[in-house]
């Protein structure tokens, strides 16, 4: 840790440099969206001023340049995730990516969708009445309403793993909840409310040996933890640039190479298209066939600026400083017996957030008087309401850190948190 | 911090007129779709006045003492008062702090003004009094003569 | 047009100083995607440096700041094209747009997906097999693929309009093709290859007549002429940020109240929804019903700050300016006979590009000499492969304008096309 | 500017072997997504030697050009032969100008040599060799003995 030096990287953010309320911003809402370095801005920046033009189609050279510049993106990107580049998608946010895979899987029950693919194939992705669709009760909407949609669409049934009084997934009906029906098992690496880090393997291990569809929504495990997609053996992983100090606008989606290139297209139109005519249309290859229309440039080359940023710091590094963190947000909120923490206790099973209620008081009003101390975190159910019912709160306050984030940051936070029981009126003992 | 007024917390403790009652001619159910927050209102009116308005609120202090101040403003007035004292409520609430609202006319209303400074929280505030109006709706009453509706 | 002054126009743009292949950069594909001004740039920077937070959900300052600029953005892009900001919808790109509500309409067949919509309407927007979808020739495959997916989805038949030699939408059958099984009138304002201005009013009012729903690809009007949702009468209008001086990675949506209000949703997750159950799920009303996941803040601020720029300049002198642009490129080209104009001669009709053919050079050969000459145009077949098609060629080159192209661009373009003649060995008499 | 070479500008106007052709075991088409340059590939294999390859290019002076050096530099030749000069063409193609190719391999294809500068086009010469490896996938040849195959 001692290499680590967070004053450096908070140098290369300028927004930290903000006061808010006459105080000096503490931002502890990263996991709702990340603050971005100057690299990335930079590099948005010199993207427009030096060589923005429309990619993949132009005869000339400042299009050459744009595409160089994009296609490199990629490149940064399925190197950090230990990908290849043709298996990575961008899309506009994480949310995109997974309809993207929701709707494929749809769409491959049109008529002639599947022509040409691979029997074996064809079968995992179509989806009918019978089939199910496993999901947990931990997802954010993100990873939760585009497979109820999909059963709506398709007549499949969604099932779900439910969680643990401790915020963890309870595996212990694996067997039952993905059994031969089961087509697709979509879950999220990291909660982003709770924290928890979730086991991977069991999940996948099932998945394959009834041929179901791994998604892994990883937008709040890519920001925190070294993240191999050869090593978690999903088939879909989806995240957002935005939580990884990379630009708004961009996300991504990697696929399985046999799978993506059997997925049919969810957003159609000009760039992912092999030949047109007015009755019908055949489609280019993965990834140019998931990505209809003039594509996020300018964002890709952010991300991939923020995805250098990250690697610089090195991911290990990163998630040895976010434990430092948890753990400081952990013991401070221990000493606090009118706050309950939501989630495991043990900072090896969490990355990234820390959730918490305050009984007697909503956590509207606990996020009011932190604000009011210049303190950002987020309260509401925070996209994930099956949880918060789960847990039986109705919301939440939920501090979260990112790779600029301090353990003075978290004790401004608790001191600011003695507010709380002082206006309100609630007992501190 | 001038938004908890210890007026509203009072109301957000012990919020007056809480709980549904009957009778009731129209109900509406609201929800902030941002935070989460929920609220149930009632209305029994009778011929032009409001009789009684009863309400379930699930929400911040702002939401619950909304709600609270809203019964005791309206309970007892005449429709187009109730209507009234919504306008000024709205008013207020959305003047980004220029409006420091009428006591005359608002009552415990005027704690809330200091919302008007914090836009996320003004959703908060004007939630039971849209529940309110909607409820009136669906009570059949006519409301369309009050302008300013959303 | 002396109040224009294209030089000072030109000094807002950083790209347009610099030089290609040791000549200074002529960019005319702005038709593909625009140059952006430094206050656009500025925008997104001044955006993440100051105010970056998630939107619409944070307790926080830097959240109801973040979520100020991009609802500000959204009214400045109302505003600019004659709407109120509820009815505006941003998407990724003009494609994401138009997808949006084609899925929305297949959506609409959905077990419950119209519950509580006025009969009437729901009744507009129940798409299925006998119903037809009406598209023209000249279409961006952006406003033709979505189209085709969606009739393969639903089993409703894709009939279109035809192109005339001159470029022209031919109508003569227009009673013929929009009749009583129409559901779908979707067609360009201003086609992308041949600069056309399309006559919408008699196909409004054609659609009107039957009830049909009307979808303008307005991707290449809005960055060159006045236009206003009201006066056009269309039911829904798409266009694309970066066609018009915006960042890459934002499109816009305009949809009618009330069609709006009752289309299903097309993406979803969070900041859509109004409540969230495992088993069901309830929406937000539009815009938010339609911009799942978070969305593309920066650029659309950067979007709202390409508005400002375009209505200082005003949209009447835009117009005007890009007149004198195409009239001088159609008077160059006329001049040499070697060259065949695609389109409208009459410059009243048409905007923005001018596409031709040098016939028996292919034009990716044309584009490569204007390329050594520093001068920037598109070839190939411009995402509207029908189109060529029809007009009986296999491809064109494209040079295509925006507010700070200048006549003296359309010149060097024209002096460095004699080149190829040269190069190729073409008869020039 | 060197990409049009007058040995380009003569094949692409009098393409070698032009026209598709009988007999074939094998045929591929192609296209370009990005330009729509299209061109389609017969190879007719007797044993190890290429008999015949034959061709419908529409495209550009780069594509067309390719497509006639294609067959000059194939017919007559051993298969193994032929992927070598493939390999050789590829090598040139994609070394962004730093490999000028070997005129005893592959010919006129040296006269593409400054397509290498210029990514947008190297798809473009690239496209009929693409199409004839293809061919001679479906006429039975087994080509995995050579490696660089996209
Ligand atoms: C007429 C037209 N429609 C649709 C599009 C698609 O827009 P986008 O690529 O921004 O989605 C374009 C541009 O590519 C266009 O010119
Ligand atoms: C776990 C998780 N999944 C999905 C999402 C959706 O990501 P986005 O909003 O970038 O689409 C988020 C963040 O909002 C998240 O935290």
């Amino acid at each position: 840790m001692s290499s680590y030096d967070v004053q450096q990287v908070r140098a290369d953010f300028p927004v930290l440099q903000r006061e808010v309320r006459d105080k000096p911003l503490v931002y502890l809402d990263s996991g709702a969206t990340s603050q971005k370095p100057a690299s990335v801005i930079d590099a948005e920046r010199t993207y427009y001023e030096q060589h923005n033009a429309a990619v993949h189609r132009g005869a000339h050279q400042l299009s050459e340049e744009a595409t160089d510049a994009f296609e490199a993106a990629r490149e940064k990107v399925a190197t950090f995730v230990g990908a290849r580049p043709e298996d990575i998608v961008f899309t506009k946010n994480a949310t995109e990516s997974i309809n993207l895979v929701a709707y494929g899987l749809s769409n491959a029950s049109a008529p002639g969708a599947l022509d040409g693919v691979p029997s074996e194939v064809a079968e995992r992705l179509r989806i009918g009445a019978g089939d199910e669709i496993v999901v947990t009760e931990m997802e954010h909407h993100a990873n939760l309403v585009p497979w109820q949609e999909l059963c709506r669409r398709t007549g499949a049934t969604l099932r779900w793993f439910p969680v643990t009084d401790g915020g963890e997934l309870d595996l212990s009906d694996l067997d039952t909840l993905v059994n031969e029906r089961t087509k697709v098992v979509a879950f999220s690496h990291v909660s982003n409310v709770v924290g928890t880090i979730n086991p991977v393997a069991p999940l996948v291990a099932a998945a394959r040996r009834v041929g179901a569809i791994t998604v892994l929504d990883a937008c709040q495990s890519v920001p925190h933890l070294p993240v191999s997609v050869t090593e978690l053996g999903v088939d879909f992983m989806a995240f957002s640039g935005h939580k990884m100090l990379g630009p708004t606008g961009v996300g991504v989606l990697w696929g399985r190479a046999e799978l993506l290139a059997a997925l049919p297209p969810f957003i159609t139109g000009g760039s992912m298209i092999e030949q047109v005519f007015m009755d019908h249309t055949t489609y280019a290859a993965p990834p140019q066939r998931f990505e209809a229309g003039s594509p996020n440039v300018a964002q890709a080359v952010g991300l991939g600026a923020a995805v250098d940023y990250l690697s610089k710091l090195g991911m290990d590094a990163v998630r040895e400083h976010d434990k430092v963190l948890v753990q400081a947000a952990l013991d401070g909120l221990a000493k606090r017996p009118w706050v309950r923490v939501l989630g495991p206790t043990d900072v090896e099973k969490r990355c990234g957030a820390v959730a918490f209620v305050v009984d007697g008081v909503h956590p509207h009003d606990v996020g009011q008087i932190l604000d009011d101390s210049g303190i950002a975190v987020r309260t509401g159910h925070h996209c994930a309401w099956p949880l918060h019912r789960a847990l039986k709160v109705p919301a939440s306050t939920r501090a979260s850190f990112a790779a600029y984030s301090t353990v003075e940051e978290v004790e401004a936070f608790l001191t600011a948190l003695d507010r709380v029981p002082e206006v309100f009126g609630v007992e501190v003992a | 911090m001038d938004l908890y007024q210890q007026l509203i917390l009072d109301h957000s403790k012990r919020p007056q007129h809480a709980g549904l009652r009957e009778p009731f001619e129209g109900e509406a159910h609201h929800v902030n779709t941002t935070c989460g927050d929920e609220v149930t209102v009632r209305v029994h009116v009778d011929g032009d006045e409001v009789k009684d308005v009863s309400y379930d609120a699930q929400g911040c202090s702002i939401s619950v003492a909304s709600a609270s101040i809203l019964a005791e403003e309206v309970i007892g007035f005449s429709v187009e008062e109730s209507l009234s004292t919504y306008e000024a409520m709205r008013a207020m609430l959305t003047s980004k702090g220029q409006d420091p609202g009428d006591e005359e006319v608002i009552g415990d209303g005027v704690a809330l003004a200091g919302v008007a400074k914090y836009p996320a929280r003004v959703k908060c505030a004007l939630l039971p009094w849209a529940a309110y109006t909607d409820a009136l709706v669906r009570a059949g009453v006519d409301i369309s003569t009050v302008g300013g509706q959303r």
